[in-house]
């Protein structure tokens, strides 16, 4: 079985088009970079301040002013753009961002989202992503199914939330999920797994779409 | 014309016991390094720190955490500095958390002259308790209050004379959005140059937000 | 990558009757004039333009007031063109003053996605009628709500084939912030360049905003 | 006796000191610059997006993209900085504006002020003047003392507001008024008339200062 992460980090890329302008988020999001197709023209945010975020910096050939919003050295793809704070997030807020990419601690039925806190455990601060999620036109969350079997797709997130109905789609390594009005609608399955499966490992409640095929 | 530029020991004078600063720099890039080091041997007390993170341990403002220095900090994101979570549970200091767009759009609020304005960013979440929430055309708001500081440390890469300042690349972050926002703009940076040879169309911050400007800021060592 | 440079009459082509227009400009300067010429050519009516002012005669929106194609004008000021008095009276155009920074700053709240902000102008005016007034520390402000347009006519100087755009000295004005607040965006150009050619640092209308690049926009004659 | 607007302009400008950011209406108020000391740094706000406004543009050497806010060619001074509309309104509400210098129709006792519009006669826009008299750190307003006699300076304003509060001083060829929490003391008058015509000349009521002294 391929690298789970990359399973994820694929699916998420389909779903970016042409033209689109995407903030990724750190950790496993960051990856979805690398499979984009090559005559793509998606334009990368990075919301410590600047559009046209490239590759990683070469070793030894790192730019000490230029890092991403994890702070790794980064390089810029010719027509990028620099700016301030204010103006990073009136970009995110205003809705110019057409896909946001974030992993998350729980999500739930309605599209409700809860990744930035756990009380008494985990306290780092919400950054941007509250401000990401209500803004991009598109939130996809890219995480683990489970976390080591515990459910994180939840009938109602149980840890306080970041944003409520902002989510749109969750790509995890078994599946892809829709979050519609009627609630989550499996549309995808990895073919490594069966629907059953899917639904174990699922606390909310699965509409399989009509249209169900693998994921690829 | 006034003289602005000033040693590092002069430019921090003013800044006391119990001052609320606002630090430019985002995990520490675009942070004035030289002025957080003058401000740890200065040893000042109960600050309240405005800035986007918490730093991390040996760079920007963690310095001034790990010097117990910090009463209060307001900032987005903790989570790259354990020092922060450890004080936080001992309750020496307190931690205000904001989303960073909110706490961006303050700062600049603050500048601005608004008394406030209304974002959908944390409806119906920890942040809104407290806060008043108005419906505009359908959709829920929270209102927002500006933020002011007595001081805003910034960090700049050339400087002219008058102060007018540009940034390097992703240094720019929260600095120039401070420099509108505190009663007294200090800013440290690399390249201090004459009147005139900055371009009006390149200045970022203009040298009427600038009380007092340092040089000496280094790029920071990899 | 998608090809955005366009003709003047295949940019303006999605511009029917009654369409909402935020046009750049300060006295017609920042103006994009071809693209107000070509609308005066197509004679689209009953159009709404949000612009700083309106104009003066033969120069800017006052060409497409001139030519009897605008039903509401808002603006901050109008002095300058006489035609709009003349309208106003007869009843033929509406006519909305709106305080210049309130206006800039409402059509930056649009492009940043605020439901509004509160400000101290225009308290106790005439532009106070039928807003909501809240007292924030004592003091009272407006409460002003985002604009929003159809379609925003930036004039550049120089733009790249990604639409990252610069102005040149006060052409600026309120081009950068119509360009975050309108559905399409046209910006009409004095120089169309290669991508990579304008400094990340000093592209003020990033290409995100920009849909249609018209070049040929000539600087006006005195 | 001196030309009206000379007077009214060179008194204005000692109200302006060394470091100063100011901004000059259009007309009388822009004349204030001729008067400024040589080695004063005084730097001039053009609203329509500028700070370091310089002199008037030569004749055949105007450059077609920098005007003022009255729209004529203009040049800026080495150290100038151009920006767009909400940043120029954000310096002047922001309270980062020293002092600005306008023109008015009616100014009253208590300070407000009415300068933009006579219903039925004159509807021009308030520009920017309600965002500058009420951001401005102070408020000084240029203007003769009457309108051919009809007074300018009231109990009350009958004209439309254009901000309540906010002027600081009245400049007129005859007198300099400040206003405070009593009224409007008269501090400075123009030998060239007396304080008997200065009243006669003012609606509102006026104190005179201990220390009136001659304007000069």
């Amino acid at each position: 079985m391929a690298d789970i992460k990359e399973i994820i980090a694929r699916r998420v890329a389909k779903e970016l088009k042409d033209g689109d302008v995407v903030n990724l988020g750190i950790g496993l999001p960051t990856m979805v970079a690398n499979y984009i197709p090559h005559d793509y023209d998606v334009t990368f945010q990075s919301e410590n301040g600047f559009l046209g975020l490239g590759t990683a910096a070469e070793k030894g050939k790192e730019d000490i002013d230029l890092v991403n919003a994890g702070a790794q050295y980064v390089t810029v793809k010719p027509g990028a753009m620099f700016f301030d704070s204010a103006t990073s997030f009136g970009i995110i807020r205003g809705g110019h961002v057409d896909a946001t990419v974030l992993g998350s601690l729980q999500v739930d039925q309605e599209g409700n989202l809860a990744n930035w806190i756990i009380p008494g455990v985990m306290l780092p601060g919400m950054g941007g992503a509250m401000d990401l999620v209500v803004g991009a036109k598109k939130v996809i969350i890219a995480m683990q199914h489970t976390n080591k079997g515990q459910h994180k797709i939840l009938k109602r997130c149980t840890l306080p939330f970041t944003a409520l109905k902002v989510v749109d789609m969750i790509v995890t390594e078994m599946a892809v999920l829709e979050v519609t009005e009627m609630g989550l609608v499996l549309t995808e399955i990895n073919p490594e797994y069966t629907v059953e499966q899917v639904r174990e490992a699922t606390e909310a409640p699965l509409i399989i779409s009509p249209h169900l095929k693998d994921m690829i | 014309m006034k003289n602005k530029i000033k040693t590092v020991e002069e430019a921090i004078e003013p800044i006391k016991d119990g001052a609320i600063i606002m630090v430019g720099g985002f995990m520490a890039t675009g942070t004035p390094e030289i002025l957080i080091d003058a401000l740890v041997v200065k040893g000042v007390k109960n600050l309240t720190i405005i800035c986007n993170d918490g730093g991390y341990p040996g760079r920007g403002v963690a310095k001034l955490i790990s010097a117990h220095q910090v009463k209060t900090l307001i900032a987005s994101h903790v989570g790259l500095n354990p020092e922060v979570g450890t004080q936080m549970v001992s309750g020496e200091m307190e931690v205000i958390l904001v989303p960073q767009g909110t706490l961006a759009e303050r700062i600049r609020g603050a500048g601005a002259g608004l008394g406030g304005f209304l974002t959908p960013t944390g409806v119906g979440t920890i942040v809104a308790e407290g806060k008043q929430v108005l419906t505009i055309g359908g959709k829920d708001y929270l209102l927002e209050l500006p933020l002011k500081a007595d001081f805003a440390l910034v960090r700049g890469t050339v400087t002219d004379k008058k102060g007018n300042t540009c940034y390097s690349k992703s240094t720019r972050n929260f600095n120039p959005l401070i420099a509108t926002a505190a009663e007294m703009v200090i800013v440290a940076t690399e390249k201090i140059v004459e009147i005139g040879e900055i371009d009006p169309e390149h200045v970022v911050t203009s040298g009427i937000f600038v009380d007092v400007i340092v040089g000496g800021e280094k790029p920071w060592q990899i």
